[in-house]
């Protein structure tokens, strides 16, 4: 389908392994702050940073790493990253800060960074690991915002809220469907989505 | 002045525990199957649970075992299952591709039942009240046993109670042969080229004959009439080598009882009522 | 005394820490397949938490923040967290096989649990005192072993459920878990420290 | 071809009861609960459960794409139960949104009627509740006018009996045993649920352990906790069964077979866990109502409950060691 | 006297009134009868005669040297005319001596009574039993003489007659009761002597109130034999039922009645054995019911072993047009047959022919968990559970469930609302089970 080996291993993340939909990793901040568009797209842009430091990082020292010690080598170099990009969270864009509140530090235990620097980055040269790290970020990123485009929209009503761009959509007299805003209603979304690319799949016949 | 602090404290850590582990691992070492360590080195090491398994060396250990399939991890993906293979030394060999077919064509219309049977809605089950409800002690029940049995879906029931087959799905795995109790599914190369007896039955031709209208009788006529001796008889079942069959369809004029069809129609009166009972 | 009770029951019913505050997704749909499975790790994690919990709350107070270097705190949580864990398994492995089979085999996926970093980093941040960080360690993570078991039993009944093929596994687990933290829901405002 | 004899497995004769006419039955056992609804609040309860039943049916049909929308009747059954959950005047499209997801997300997902984990009914009412609250578990309530059909209720207002104490007081025992109070359609009358369920019990439909330790452990707790400001402790206890859902919840939700476990032993703490944690709710929660909660609750302990609870086999000898 | 109730069980409707108040009539002598050479658990008999042999009535034409086994008689006189597979009630085609009649129906000349039967020995007894090739007659078939020789060690002091006939639509015990009452009660005897056990126990369903009437006015006066009444629920005449119920014993699980001093055995059983001590006349006639909504005159048959079931339809009017099912034995725990061409067995109690309005072809669905099933077994087991684990071959599960515990009798499948086939899937992963025993 696409032949530029960059392009596979962007779209590789986007569709095939999206982090979210096909691999179901990462759960624990795309359920916790999907409650805005807002707050998803702030994670996701804050895991793309992070995931494609710690890929290029990992890929380059990747002959220098000793076997033995290359998870704990991983952690340090996704933990730096981590604690850079929680300053440079906490400097901007404050308010933001706080609606992630501690997921922003636990990205470090995200199943995908760790994941994609192992079976990706540890093995693979450093403009290849670039591109993988963007693509499956990107894929992230897209998961967390159609989860939180769902749940924003029945949950408050509006699209965008809290940014300059906020819309309210349905009028002033709208009741919102709260449960798409608590924890229950992620949980229920997030499968349903699940189910919903499922049936997308098998129906293109991708796997 | 911080930052000295810092790289002091982050290598002391770091030298801490890493001086600690080295000891544990050296006074603590347990010896392992090499192949675990390999297994877990081509794994993501992700530990992530997504293989039901606690973690990338107990899935290691249960690939070692032959308790866990080899592509079970998912973030790996592709990449990881071909290098498990590997590591594994299982390479599927390159053999003629075959596809399952079914050597029975008597559906509810041709094959006359002796009772009805009512109860758990699987063959081998069934076939323990008197044989099974169908005259022909060899034929297909109809009850989806290979159906059940697929893992890719390439069978479905059809509308009279014969399995079809659907050959672009269908892998060769043959676990629909096995799971048949009667026999009557086996793999035949792939493709649409050639005659076959679509029966299986071992009966006596008065015997099939009072059972079913297109039951092979074992009447040799198909024998006589093969230009290619491409058909022999196992006992009162006439049977075609496709190797030699060269599609001439003597065999199909000669046989009085339809059991021989050409492959590329065999599947297609079934399509045909399939689409007329859903019209 | 009365905080602590608190903090036990908060973190177990009220504010659970998977089906309310999203701790941990990744094992608990992971390993919730089987009773046994969840039963060990449940344990695991228990015993994890707790240790971690400590040491990480000593590495604050007694380094870290007399060196003022707390931006240094993920990285020397993280650290110390996989490094105990590494040890413990270590440890378990030639001491004692039977305790390993039950608990060590899962202690590997715990470091990439994003609860004990959790609990670690929540304990801090709240202002606990050591014994109040112990026991909110211990609370979550019974809260998350409770969990963990509760959905394995529903789990084992799914699997003779007919499900509907695109529902199964993940999607039908995730329903579940909403319906169960919607059924936590209940016990909100219960208490408060 | 119909002289062929039938072969089965033994037994040859099978009970005339079938999974419909269980359903049917525990339909008809809603009839005088229905009837003092209609009575109480007039057409508003005909219009809320009318709407629950109909979407219900639909939803399910549609997902099953099947033609006959009564099927086996479960559906019906379900938006009914959801119906006596509500308030009177809630609006209709709270209903229809309640039976829908009670059907997909409560049944269905889960394969259809015998397959799901929780109660539908309830999951669709715990829904409502998270997304709407104060239009479900609010202070102010419409008060019953009996023999009104066409009254408008929401003109007047009243607490239900369990939203505070004070209003509480106001209210006597037999008017809540009769029903003549504030609350969800089918909740308010003692009177009428129990004459379903000693109906249901009659026919076999229900188990006595689920019924049984939910209302009596909710009768010693209310007695011992519930700090007897009617009277004394004992009507005190009494008054905690009586008032709110514990009654709808303990013959008609609770005892839902798919949800509830099959073992007796299984059944009695099933029971006994309802009534706990509804007093718990009650009493310490931020909801004035925990029937809901609780039998989610204990929905989701039930496979834990059924495999721990397998009873002694007949003969069974103890292992001596 | 009050009757012990066990837990579960389910109440059919029992249809007895057909046939119950209809005197034993005895079939006239068939053309031929076809004699299975195995007609019980336990090692098939090999052929005594060859085709073309006359043989008088009474004569073993088959025998096993296994001791769990009996010999089969002839049952007219008349010639062997085949020896091959024949039709089975157990559903597979098993090997089968045809007798022609000769229309004589003499008796063997070898046949001669036990004399002086009080002075008889215990083992002398047991050998006229075994002799007469005498089997369980409720169904089960297991020879008597093998139930009549407890291992050592184990002492019975309890002979129970089960006159319960808890299968619905059967009435060929009862009526053997009132009929033939002081032969019930030799059996019963001869039994207790041949046992050394002091207790004797008639156990009779409460539905038969002449039953019980009768037996106790034969047994009226003798001090160890008692009359029990049961109340009427079945399967109270399931073997630990029964015995829970009249000796308040329980049979442990994977145990024998023997293991709490119990012996237990037909009427039927019971009136084969005083007539073979008495007469010293081989097992070769039963008296059968024929019944069920599908049958023209429904009857109490005394039938030769051995006779066609179609010729005792023929005598009992046929089959109506709506049957739909042919059920040999009681329709609780009988067997289908697929045709009438089939022999009669030392077994065989009863044979029903349902109608279609009986044997609707219902559907089966979804378990909804409504525990009824839970409720019925008087095991005390968990049907739902064991079909499921069946159902998804999860053996392991079941056993721990306590499959092979299971004692077939259908009350689960019999109230199970969605139709699920639960006796069947516990069947299977009986035998599964039991099966993987063995190989452990």
């Amino acid at each position: 389908m696409i032949d530029n080996v960059y392009l596979s291993d962007i779209s590789r993340g986007i569709l095939k392994e999206n982090p979210i939909f096909r691999l179901v990793l990462g759960m624990c901040p795309t359920l916790a702050i999907t409650v805005l568009v807002k707050n998803g797209l702030g994670m996701g842009l804050a895991v793309i940073a992070v995931l494609t430091c710690s890929n290029v990082v990992v890929s380059s020292l990747r002959r220098y790493i000793p076997e033995q010690v290359r998870i704990p080598c991983y952690i340090v170099i996704i933990a730096t990253f981590v604690t850079i990009i929680e300053m440079v969270l906490q400097a901007f864009v404050p308010a933001l800060y706080d609606a992630l509140g501690v997921f922003v530090p636990l990205i470090v235990v995200n199943c995908i960074i760790l994941g994609r620097a192992e079976a990706f980055a540890g093995k693979q040269p450093v403009l290849r690991s670039l591109f993988d790290g963007i693509g499956s970020g990107l894929g992230f990123t897209l998961g967390l915002l159609v989860l939180s485009l769902v749940r924003e929209v029945f949950g408050n009503g509006t699209l965008l809220a809290e940014t300059k761009m906020a819309v309210q959509l349905f009028g002033a007299n709208f009741e919102p469907m709260r449960i798409f805003a608590q924890p229950a209603g992620a949980f229920i979304v997030l499968g349903l989505l699940l189910a919903l690319t499922n049936i997308v799949f098998k129906r293109l016949q991708i796997d | 002045m911080q930052i000295l602090f810092a790289v002091i404290a982050l290598g002391g850590v770091g030298a801490f525990f890493g001086l600690l582990l080295g000891l544990a691992a050296r006074f603590f070492a347990v010896p392992t199957d090499s192949r675990i360590e390999a297994i877990r080195e081509a794994l993501p090491g992700a530990n992530c649970g997504a293989c039901a398994y606690a973690g990338c060396n107990q899935y290691a250990e249960a690939i070692i075992e032959e308790r866990a399939p080899l592509n079970g991890c998912i973030p790996g993906g592709a990449m990881t299952a071909e290098a498990i293979a590997a590591i594994m030394g299982e390479e599927v060999d390159a053999v003629e591709p075959v596809v399952a077919a079914v050597f029975c064509r008597g559906d509810q219309r041709h094959a006359r039942d002796l009772f009805t049977y009512h109860g758990i809605l699987d063959c081998d089950y069934a076939q323990q009240f008197h044989g099974g409800f169908k005259a022909c002690p060899d034929g297909c029940l109809g009850l989806g046993n290979c159906v059940r049995a697929c893992p890719f879906e390439a069978i479905s029931m059809g509308p009279r109670g014969l399995p079809l087959v659907d050959q672009s799905a269908c892998t060769g795995c043959g676990l629909c042969a096995e799971a048949c109790p009667r026999d009557i599914i086996r793999l035949v190369p792939q493709g649409d080229q050639g005659h076959l007896v679509w029966c299986s039955s071992q009966q006596r031709g008065k015997t099939v004959t009072r059972s079913c209208e297109v039951g092979c009788t074992g009447c040799r006529a198909c024998v006589r009439a093969c230009p290619q001796e491409a058909i022999s008889m196992e006992g009162y079942l006439a049977v075609i080598d496709l190797q030699k069959c060269d599609d001439c369809g003597l065999c199909v004029e000669k046989c009085r009882f339809g059991s021989i069809l050409p492959r590329r129609e065999s599947a297609a009166p079934a399509a045909a009522e399939s689409e007329a009972a859903s019209a | 005394m009365e905080k602590l009770i608190s903090i036990l029951f908060i973190y177990i019913l009220v504010d659970n820490f998977v089906l309310q505050r999203f701790f941990g997704i990744c094992p608990f749909l992971g390993v919730s397949r089987k009773m046994e499975t969840a039963m060990g790790m449940g344990m695991a994690v228990v015993f994890v938490i707790t240790l971690s919990t400590l040491v990480t709350w000593l590495v604050h107070y007694y380094i870290l923040v007399p060196l003022g270097l707390e931006f240094l705190q993920l990285v020397t949580f993280i650290l110390v967290i996989a490094g105990l864990v590494q040890l413990v398994e270590t440890f378990l492995r030639k001491t004692s096989p039977t305790l390993y089979q039950g608990l060590g085999i899962y202690l590997p996926l715990i470091t990439t649990n994003c609860a004990v970093l959790a609990v670690a980093l929540l304990a801090v941040r709240q202002d606990f005192s050591l014994l109040e960080s112990v026991v909110f360690g211990i609370a979550a993570s019974l809260g998350f072993w409770m969990a963990l078991v509760i959905m394995s039993g529903i789990r084992e009944r799914l699997d003779l459920a007919k499900v509907p093929a695109s529902l199964q596994g993940t999607a039908i687990t995730l329903i579940t878990a909403g319906i169960l933290s919607l059924a936590f829901m209940g016990f909100r405002g219960m208490l408060s420290f | 071809m119909n002289d062929r004899l039938v072969i089965s497995s033994s037994p040859h004769i099978r009970t005339v009861q079938s999974v419909r006419s269980v359903m049917v039955d525990v339909l008809v056992a809603l009839g005088p609960v229905v009837a003092v609804a209609v009575l109480l609040f007039g057409y508003r309860a005909v219009v809320t459960m009318g709407v629950a039943i109909f979407f219900a049916m639909l939803a399910e049909s549609l997902w099953l794409r099947r033609l006959n929308i009564f099927g086996d009747g479960s559906a019906a059954l379900t938006g009914l139960l959801l119906a006596m959950t509500l308030p009177p005047d809630v609006p209709w499209w709270i209903t229809a949104v309640g039976a829908v997801t009670a059907i997909i997300i409560g049944k269905q997902v889960y394969g259809g009627i015998g397959n799901n984990i929780f109660n539908p009914a309830l999951v669709g009412r715990a829904v409502l509740v998270v997304s709407w609250g104060s239009r479900l578990v609010g202070p102010i309530w419409p008060q019953p006018k009996p023999f009104h059909f066409l009254a408008d209720i929401s003109a007047v207002t009243a607490a239900t009996p369990l939203a505070g104490e004070a209003e509480a007081l106001g209210t006597t025992l037999s008017q809540i045993f009769i029903g003549n109070v504030a609350g969800c359609l089918g909740e308010t009358s003692a009177l009428a649920l129990l004459l379903g369920g000693f109906w249901l019990l009659y026919k076999g439909h229900i188990d006595w352990r689920i019924p049984g330790g939910f209302i009596v452990t909710v009768f010693l707790m209310g007695t011992a906790f519930g700090g007897g400001f009617y009277n004394n402790s004992l009507t005190t206890g009494l008054f905690h069964v009586l008032a709110g859902g514990v009654l709808l919840g303990a013959i008609f939700m609770a005892t839902d077979m798919v949800t509830s476990p099959v073992t007796p032993w299984g059944k009695l703490i099933f029971g006994v866990g309802c009534g706990l944690i509804t007093m718990l709710i009650r009493l310490f929660g931020a909801y004035p109502e925990g029937v809901t909660f609780a039998i989610l609750t204990m929905n989701a302990l039930t496979p834990l409950l059924d495999k721990f609870t397998i009873p002694k086999k007949f003969g069974e000898v103890k292992q001596v060691a | 006297m009050a009757t012990a109730m066990f837990k579960g069980g389910v109440h059919p409707e029992y249809r007895k009134e057909l046939t119950a108040s209809l005197a034993i009539t005895a079939l006239p002598i068939p053309e031929k009868v076809i004699i299975p050479l195995q007609q019980h658990i336990g090692a098939p008999c090999e052929p005594l005669v060859e085709v073309d042999d006359s043989v008088k009535k009474g004569r073993a034409i088959g025998q096993s040297e296994s001791f769990v086994s009996a010999p089969v008689h002839a049952g007219i006189s008349g010639r062997v005319t085949a020896i091959g597979p024949y039709n089975h009630p157990l559903g597979h085609k098993v090997e089968a001596i045809t007798i022609e009649s000769d229309g004589l129906d003499e008796w063997d000349g070898q046949i001669r009574p036990l004399e002086n039967l009080e002075e008889r020995s215990p083992e002398e007894l047991l050998g006229a039993i075994r002799e007469a090739g005498i089997v369980g007659m409720g169904g089960a078939t297991f020879p008597a003489h093998v139930k009549l020789s407890p291992p050592e060690g184990k002492a019975i002091d309890t002979v129970i007659i089960n006159g319960a006939e808890c299968e619905p639509y059967l009435t060929a015990d009862h009526r053997l009761m009132l009929e033939e009452p002081e032969n019930v009660v030799l059996g019963l005897e001869i039994m207790m002597k041949v046992l050394g056990a002091g207790k004797g126990i008639i156990a009779i369903e409460d539905n038969k109130p002449d039953a019980i009437r009768v037996m106790q006015q034969v047994v009226g006066g003798k001090p160890d034999l008692s009359v029990v009444p049961l109340k009427t629920k079945y399967p109270q005449g399931a073997e630990k039922m029964l015995i829970q119920v009249t000796a308040r014993r329980q049979v442990p699980s994977g145990g024998l009645p023997l293991d709490v001093g119990v012996v237990n055995h037909n009427t039927g059983t019971a009136a084969a054995i005083a007539e073979a001590v008495l007469t010293g006349r081989p097992l070769i006639e039963r008296v059968v019911t024929v019944t069920g909504e599908g049958i023209r005159r429904p009857a109490n048959l005394k039938v030769r072993v051995g006779t066609l079931v179609s010729e005792l339809l023929e005598f009992c009017g046929g089959l109506k047009e709506e049957t739909r099912k042919l059920v040999m034995g009681g329709p609780m725990m009988g067997l289908a047959q697929p045709t009438s061409d089939l022999p009669v067995i030392k077994g065989t109690s009863g044979i029903v022919a349902l109608t279609a309005a009986e044997v609707e072809l219902y559907e089966s669905g979804t378990c909804i968990r409504c525990a009824r099933c839970v409720d019925s077994c008087p095991m005390n087991l968990v049907p739902t559970f064991i079909a499921q684990a069946a159902e998804h071959g999860q053996f392991d599960r079941a056993e721990k469930l306590h499959a092979a515990d299971c004692i077939e009798c259908g009350c689960c499948a019999y109230v199970c609302p969605a139709r699920i086939p639960l006796t069947q899937w516990i069947r299977i992963a009986k035998a599964e089970v039991l099966a993987r025993r063995k190989t452990k």
